[in-house]
């Protein structure tokens, strides 16, 4: 027993608001092993991320409380530690890659410094430090990694800037090292890559891996057991194989059940003149060419999907049609008006049709705004949209379609959890009722059941008021679920454009070829025999 | 980089001219040098011999001109009452007040750095509270004072140092202790709100859970991100020092720009006036540069 | 002991032009000691003028002044000094390269010097000036070749020379070896210069410095280094007598009545401070001691408004008193007190306190037109001995101060200022008496008092031209 | 294996939200250095308003013969227990009347340069290159125009006024505003949540007051309330140099400048106004300090967890 890696026993975690307080943790237990992967399941806001922040000392106290528990790292309790041998106890021993990688680097340092600095904590020297990064950076597969140490962090796009959290805590080479949601910006190729990554330095280290994640595949992929958690506890444990053939609670089962990737494909069936017609979009960042010329069409009620290499574009498209930054080139017509070259007045007018879900929510909701004020603003700009009297009454709506609470109105963003953050982005949007959506990654942190519903209220939407979407995503059989067309995009470039089916049953590219083959399957047996017949091609080769 | 310091040179330029306009005209709507120079009972005539001499009695827009003109060949005329060239005066008398305000601004800029992170790192706590209501009461307290206390405490009591003017390396502590107090008062307040924000953001957190120490987490991660309020602000007492440390060069005789304007504003010597203005604007138009320079360097999402 | 010492001022000078030597700033450090004048006045005994680079003079009969010169005497840069540099010292002050402060001694006179001999000079000045010999005493000697534009550098027969200047630090001057007269005991004298009395005070408690020749009275708390000297500064409230309610000498005199003067003594003006009859300190040729200081009279006063009032004389009208901040020691407060025991007695006072060019707006013609009444409190210094210094600026019809043309006065000045002898000082103590009680030209407040510390190693008292100069040949080294 | 763990009994029963000025009131009453500032901050209004109708008559009495008293003589009548001026004038009496002339020209300075300093920094920080130039360039020679010059000029054509004295101490204080919100939109403005305001059809101006300008609010705040001491001393200096506030009216800053020949032998006539203007600035700053905590989501809990202890 007591030669666990890490063993959590008992931690409850309160956290003080002006309405009352929050048990985000109910009295969760759970331990791990050396060379062992962990994986924590669970419903959106449930307390894994705040389960994982205790681990780390890394709550705010206050507001938040320990109200129970211990957390044992090698038998030792963490929660009775010294400040100072706590903070020896970080880095060290233990690192996190956290959710939420935009807000977690430091805006105004680059990213070889933040690296290095890591590194340099650990006691290594600054030129070895300087090559360890590099050799991370490649291992990672970020683009360029010798320019890449000396950009900062904006100037990544959402999947590289992960991929830079994750080299910054494998750097550590730490005992234990708990992910959270490592992988929910990287297209599966690179996806598989880290994992694989994850997977040689416990075998070289004996790392032990606490892997938070709502993608079903990466549990079956990577991890030996699983706990899941649902509303602050701790629902059911045991092995990824005995809990997916068999699982027991009523929360596991309907997750198990909502993964996606097993319904119809959708057929295009839309009929009349696009609303948007883009040309040739090019953008320039300095020297690199971010986009090298898109085009695509998309009439009312259709969903473009968006996939394809991390740092490939896609967000940058997004911008770009979106005027939130000017393109270098090409045009993007807008029921017949080109987006680029429009008034400022037309745009205001425009703004309605076209709404965004940022890919980093946490830094696109205003932090001194109640998520009522935040969603409310919408009608604030708009006024004709609704009276204000039915305010409150819409946004409790909203808030209960993606899966919140209508209670949850008066909190800021930084009381919510992850996924919660990406749902009120999501409510957001939907207050304006646009015309358009762009979705970029929006439900990449929610877990599948949340998923699931949100899916379900936009493919809603999409049928009742027409609303078409462009929707970024990884998450390929999600794509297969909801989209009409797929785009693949590779280095700036569409390498491939059609339908889900055709798109699905017959790439024709290579690099559609290998992202479908490296797409995870949530059932661990299938997945096991795909990793075999995997590594049983790379062995001939 | 090089193209925005070349505008902005050309911008400053422009408005280092309009300086110079305003001042010019504004100046002499103040009143007639020639009685302020000459003893009250002078006659009419010598006073309108005095405005000959000095060409005050030409129309405005003629004297202009032709003050104009010598400056272009880099000559700002001469004091109406020191028969010396106003630009001598000048940057002799900003010399003096340059070194006290480099050093001044340099020991509070440390110092309050220190004090209003540390303050910020335990909000609330008594270190936070003690060097608040130090830092309150200095940046409240009148400069002379200070000045005075200190004198009769160090120069008179204790005989430490001397009461005043200049000569030593001891000359100059009482001068820069006595400056230091309000800016610093400010800094650390300014600091210390910024810092509030700044260490309870994500990467903090980020930094905590790679182990690195309070002290580079305060002192690197936080202050990097808290530090534009707090440069501008160090800019602005700065500044304040290069054309007004006017008391407390009064009091301790030190021979500096603020008090040679003062003296000369009000005897209306417009050439020196006009001289120390220019070479004072130009220090800090030179420092508001830096300034913005530093903000791109601070911040990398900033670009020009 | 050292025979250096050290002198601390209040404000540095912006030159050291002899010509400008009347300017106390630059007089306090040379004249008499760089730049001297052919003739000089006893501040301290009764021997009136006394010869100084001229070692005799008389008066011809068409009142030609003949004056004849030391000999033997050499400026600082080795050149002897003769009748050519006075004419010339005399040409310079003249020129319209400059404009010297002395040049207004002389207003109105037509000047014709001529050298008789390299010792002998002669001035026929157009009209006849009486008082010449104590005029002279106001003339700087340069030597001849003296560039006419200003100078810094000053070049004199005096027993120092300028050696060191640092604008902003300090003056060094150093004893001269050829000096003509006695060998002062200074042989060396640095001036620093401090705005803030406290400091100069410090300055000298610390030995910083040995002398500081102004403090102020509430620093003057130490009976061995300070002492108190009467400055020659008088304060009045110079009445604009030309415009109602103030052209009513009822009014003037109501004025007078109403303001407790003996109250001051002693609280906001210094217990050495004299009550004033005269614009001129007592120690000035015609001064009256027949003239009497008004009483504090409240009820007087207000009975004499009270009978201006029944004749029509629009007593209510807000009369305007300007006062110069800074002007002198507690000028604020002695303002305010003014203000309050006036409205006692039912004037309506509006006090204004401005900066010094816009005092002087108010204080010299032309005066603007369409004012109010006005009252502007001001500061006099005549320290030379003759009324005729004071006089014509502050009453005479043309006078550049005057609030009054009365046709009386006129023609006292102008006898008075031609008169001499015992006729002059006649004539002069009649004006004097006639401005106080019968025209009640304005409210004369106090002869101010100055004190300075002088640390005990020196010997030195100071005297009432202490404001203007400072002779560092009366000075004396203890021991 | 796996076993089961029966769900929790749904709880977390979240009370009403309390009221705005309710929330402000508890929070205020969680920080007594800011409660006592508070309280001293409406004392001085009070005594601002209705201070020169109440004791005008007695801050004028002059006593020569009872000048320079010295403070805590208790013996003495209530009024002249903190020592009396050079003209014999009690002193506290003549602080509570300077209330009202002191507050208004403070207050005014501050409020006028804090306001159009902040508007153009805005501007500044949004606007197209050009006319951010011209602002900012503006701004510099605001900066390097010495204070005592424009109040020389200002006094001078326009004569000494209370009014004209504000317009000259925040003709002077703008840059500093101007300059601070500058740089923070600089930086703010590439925030993402100013980009998503943007997409929802914000217009500038929205963007600028609801999302920018929150932002930056506190650290404006710190530096106003601290320029309140800075231009009340300002004043003093003016005064002295006989081109601001002059006597018969009263300010703090006159208060101190005529004290100042006294320092070293009659010490309160400076020190009481001094003390005034040090507890205010001190006031305002626990204030503001305390308001940057409140109306800050993120650190609010510091003071909602003191109020109610474990709510
Ligand atoms: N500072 C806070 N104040 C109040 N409530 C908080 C705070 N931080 C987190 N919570 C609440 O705690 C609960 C758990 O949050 P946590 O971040 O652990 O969720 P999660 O399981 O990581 O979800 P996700 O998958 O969406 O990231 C959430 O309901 C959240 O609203
Ligand atoms: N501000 C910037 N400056 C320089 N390069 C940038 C900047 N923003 C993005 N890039 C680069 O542009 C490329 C495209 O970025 P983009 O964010 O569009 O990628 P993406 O397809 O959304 O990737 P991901 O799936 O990882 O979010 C990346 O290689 C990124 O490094
Ligand atoms: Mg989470
Ligand atoms: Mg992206
Ligand atoms: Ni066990």
């Amino acid at each position: 027993m007591a030669d666990h890696l890490l063993e959590v026993r008992d931690l409850s975690v309160d956290f003080h608001t002006v309405t009352g307080t929050v048990h985000a943790v109910r009295n969760i237990s759970y331990y791990l092993d050396r060379g062992e992967t962990l994986a924590i399941l669970g419903e959106s806001g449930s307390g894994k991320s705040v389960s994982s922040a205790a681990i780390m000392n890394l709550i705010d106290m206050p507001p938040g409380k320990i109200t129970s528990g211990e957390i044992l790292l090698d038998g030792k309790d963490l929660l009775k530690m010294s400040g100072e041998a706590r903070r020896a106890v970080n880095g060290r021993r233990i690192a996190m890659i956290f959710q939420d990688p935009l807000s977690h680097l430091n805006p105004v340092y680059s990213v070889g410094w933040q690296m290095r600095e890591a590194l340099k904590t650990h006691g290594i020297s600054t030129t070895q430090a300087q090559a360890e990064a590099l050799r991370l950076f490649k291992r990672v597969a970020l683009p360029d990694p010798e320019a890449a140490l000396d950009k900062y962090p904006h100037e990544f796009s959402g999947g590289q800037r992960q991929r830079v959290m994750i080299a910054m805590a494998l750097a550590l080479k730490p005992d234990l090292l708990i992910a959270d949601e490592p992988t929910t910006a990287l297209d599966v190729t690179v996806q598989a890559e880290v994992l694989a990554l994850l997977k040689e330095l416990q075998r070289e280290t004996g790392m032990g891996v606490l892997i938070i994640t709502h993608d079903l595949g990466v549990v079956s992929e990577v991890a030996d057991r699983v706990v899941v958690m649902e509303k602050g506890q701790l629902v059911e444990s045991g092995t990824v194989r005995d809990v997916y053939r068999n699982p027991q609670h009523a929360y596991t089962k309907k997750l198990i059940a909502a993964a996606p990737g097993k319904g119809d494909m959708h057929e295009p069936d839309a009929h009349g003149a696009s609303i948007l017609s883009v040309k040739d979009v090019r953008k320039f960042y300095g020297g690199f060419e971010a986009l090298k010329g898109v085009s695509f069409e998309l009439k009312p009620g259709e969903t473009v999907a968006v996939v394809g290499e991390s740092g490939s574009g896609k967000s940058t498209l997004a911008r770009v049609l979106l005027r939130l930054e000017e393109p270098d080139g090409g045009t993007a017509r807008w029921k017949g008006k080109d987006l680029f070259t429009m008034s400022p007045g037309d745009l205001f007018k425009l703004r309605r049709d076209l709404q965004m879900v940022f890919q980093d929510p946490t830094q696109s909701l205003n932090p001194r705004m109640t998520v009522y004020q935040l969603i409310s603003e919408a009608w604030v700009i708009h006024p004709e949209i609704l009276p204000k009297a039915k305010w409150r009454e819409r946004v409790a709506e909203l808030l209960d379609q993606v899966g919140l609470s209508p209670e949850h109105m008066g909190r800021y963003p930084h009381q919510f959890s992850g996924g919660q953050r990406q749902r009120i982005a999501i409510a957001r949007a939907l207050a304006l009722e646009p015309q358009l959506i762009v979705c970029d990654e929006a439900v990449s942190a929610l877990d599948v059941s949340v998923q699931a519903q949100v899916i379900r209220l936009l493919d809603g939407l999409r049928k009742k008021m027409g609303i078409a979407f462009i929707f970024i995503a990884h998450d390929l059989p999600l794509v297969r679920d909801f989209a009409d067309y797929v785009m693949v995009m590779q280095k700036g470039e569409v390498v491939e454009f059609g339908t889900v089916a055709q798109v699905f049953d017959n790439p024709q590219m290579p690099y559609t070829q290998a992202l479908l083959a490296a797409s995870l399957d949530p059932d661990p047996d299938v997945q096991a025999a795909n990793r075999n017949a995997r590594l049983a091609r790379v062995s001939q080769i | 980089m090089l193209t925005f310091v070349r505008k902005r040179a050309f911008a400053s330029l422009i408005s280092l001219v309009g300086l110079l306009v305003m001042v010019f005209f504004l100046s002499r709507l103040t009143g007639d040098p020639a009685s302020l120079f000459l003893p009250v009972e002078a006659s009419a005539e010598m006073k309108a011999e005095f405005r000959a001499l000095h060409g005050l009695d030409q129309p405005l827009l003629v004297q202009f001109g032709q003050y104009v003109g010598n400056v272009v060949t880099g000559d700002l005329g001469e004091s109406l009452r020191k028969a010396r060239p106003a630009l001598d005066v000048v940057l002799e008398a900003f010399t003096w007040t340059l070194w006290l305000a480099v050093i001044t601004m340099t020991l509070v800029t440390i110092a309050a750095i220190v004090v209003g992170s540390l303050a910020a790192f335990r909000t609330g706590g008594f270190f936070d509270r003690f060097s608040s209501m130090v830092s309150l009461i200095g940046a409240s307290v009148p400069d002379f004072w200070l000045a005075i206390v200190a004198i009769v405490v160090f120069a008179i009591q204790l005989s430490w140092l001397p009461t005043s003017g200049t000569g030593t390396l001891s000359h100059w502590i009482l001068p820069i202790c006595v400056l230091f107090v309000r800016p610093f008062g400010i800094i650390v307040q300014v600091v210390r709100g910024s810092m509030i924000s700044a260490l309870s953001s994500a990467y903090v957190k980020t930094a905590r859970a790679k182990g690195v120490k309070s002290g580079p987490i305060i002192f690197i991660h936080a202050l990097r991100n808290a530090m534009l309020p707090v440069i501008t602000v160090i800019g602005d007492q700065a500044a304040s020092l290069l054309n007004g440390a006017v008391i407390v060069e009064t009091i301790f005789g030190f021979p500096g720009v603020g008090k040679l304007m003062i003296d000369s504003i009000l005897q209306r010597d417009f050439n020196v006036v006009l001289a120390a203005i220019l070479v004072t604007a130009f220090a800090i138009f030179l420092m508001n540069l830096v300034i913005d320079l530093a903000y791109a360097l601070l911040d990398p999402r900033i670009r020009y | 002991a050292s025979s250096d010492i050290k002198i601390v001022l209040p404000e540095e000078a912006d030159l050291l032009e002899p010509c400008m030597a009347t300017r106390s700033n630059i007089g306090r450090v040379i004249m008499e000691n760089v730049s001297e004048t052919l003739t000089e006045l006893d501040v301290r005994g009764k021997q009136g003028v006394m010869p100084r680079l001229a070692e005799k003079w008389e008066q011809t009969g068409d009142g030609t002044w003949r004056f004849h010169l030391r000999q033997g005497v050499t400026f600082s840069d080795g050149k002897a000094f003769g009748a050519k540099d006075v004419k010339y010292s005399f040409d310079r002050i003249f020129s319209d390269k400059n404009i010297c402060e002395s040049r207004r001694y002389f207003g109105g006179m037509k000047f014709d010097v001529k050298i008789v001999d390299d010792t002998t000079i002669d001035f026929k000045v157009d009209p006849v000036q009486p008082i010449l010999p104590l005029l002279l005493s106001l003339v700087t000697i340069v030597p001849e070749g003296t560039p006419l534009e200003f100078i810094r550098e000053p070049v004199g027969t005096g027993p120092y020379k300028l050696s060191n200047w640092t604008p902003g630090q300090q003056i060094v001057l150093d004893a001269r070896d050829d000096y003509w007269g006695k060998k002062p005991a200074v042989t060396k004298a640095t001036y620093l210069f401090r705005s803030d009395p406290a400091v100069r005070a410090a300055m000298v408690q610390t030995g910083e410095a040995d002398l500081a020749p102004s403090i102020s009275q509430v620093e003057a708390t130490n009976e061995k280094t300070d002492f108190s000297y009467l400055d020659s500064e008088t304060v009045y409230l110079r009445i604009d007598g030309n415009i109602a309610p103030l052209n009513d000498v009822r009014v003037r005199k109501a004025l007078n009545l109403a303001i407790d003067r003996e109250a001051f003594i002693g609280t906001l003006v210094p217990q050495d401070a004299v009550l004033a009859t005269a614009l001129v300190p007592p120690t000035t040729l015609g001064w009256n001691p027949d003239v009497k200081v008004f009483p504090y009279d409240p009820d007087e006063a207000k009975k004499l408004l009270d009978e201006a009032k029944a004749d029509g004389v629009a007593v209510d009208t807000p009369i305007t008193v300007v006062a110069r901040t800074a002007n002198f020691p507690n000028v604020t407060e002695i303002m305010e007190a003014i203000q309050a025991q006036l409205q006692d007695v039912g004037f309506k006072i509006d006090l204004r306190f401005v900066e010094v060019a816009e005092h002087e707006v108010y204080y010299s013609k032309p005066f603007k037109e369409g004012r109010g009444p006005q009252i502007v409190a001001a500061m006099h210094d005549n320290s030379k001995g003759d009324p005729s210094f004071t006089m014509f600026f502050k009453y005479d019809s043309k006078g550049t101060q005057s609030g009054y043309s009365d046709p009386k006065v006129d023609d006292l000045v102008s006898r008075a200022s031609a008169a001499t002898g015992n006729e002059r000082a006649k004539l002069w103590s009649e004006l004097i008496a006639y401005v106080h009680d019968d025209l009640v030209a304005d409210v004369l407040l106090f002869h101010m008092v100055g004190y300075s510390r002088v640390s005990e190693r020196l010997d030195f008292k100071p005297s009432i031209a202490t404001n203007s100069m400072l002779q560092l040949s009366e000075i004396g080294i203890k021991n | 294996m796996t076993m089961a763990v029966p769900s929790p009994a749904p709880e977390n029963a979240i009370a009403a939200e309390p009221g705005f000025f309710v929330r402000m009131a508890r929070m205020l009453w969680a920080d007594k250095f800011a409660l006592c500032a508070a309280i001293f901050l409406v004392f001085v209004i009070v005594m601002a308003i209705i201070g020169p109708t109440l004791l005008d008559d007695l801050a004028t009495k002059q006593n020569l013969r009872g000048r320079n008293l010295a403070p805590f003589d208790f013996s003495r009548d209530w009024f002249m227990w903190l020592g009396a001026d050079a003209l014999g004038r009690p002193l506290w009496p003549r602080i509570i009347v300077a209330t009202q002339n002191t507050i208004m020209v403070a207050a005014g300075a501050v409020l006028i340069s804090a306001v159009i300093g902040t508007l153009l920094g805005l501007i500044a920080g949004f606007a197209s290159e050009r006319t951010s130039q011209v602002i900012m360039r503006v701004a510099d020679v605001i900066m390097s125009f010495p204070s005592l010059l424009v109040a020389v000029i200002v006094l001078y054509i326009l004569g000494s006024s209370i009014l004209n004295l504000m317009l000259v101490l925040s003709i002077t204080r703008i840059p500093v505003y101007l300059r601070t919100t500058r740089a923070e939109v600089l930086e703010i403005k590439s925030r993402m949540f100013v980009q998503a305001a943007r997409v929802m059809g914000a217009s500038s101006k929205r963007i600028l007051f609801r999302h920018i300008l929150p932002v930056v609010f506190p650290t404006l705040m710190t530096l106003a309330t601290l320029d309140f001491a800075y231009v009340m001393l300002a004043e003093s200096a003016l005064s002295f140099l006989g081109i601001g506030i002059q006597p018969p009216e009263i300010t703090w800053g006159l208060m101190i400048s005529q004290g100042r020949q006294y320092l070293t032998n009659a010490w309160w006539l400076s020190f009481w106004p001094g003390l005034a203007i040090i507890l205010t600035t001190l006031s305002l700053n626990l204030l503001s300090n305390w308001l940057r905590i409140a109306l800050d989501p993120v650190q609010r809990w510091r003071l909602e967890m003191k109020g109610s202890k474990n709510g």
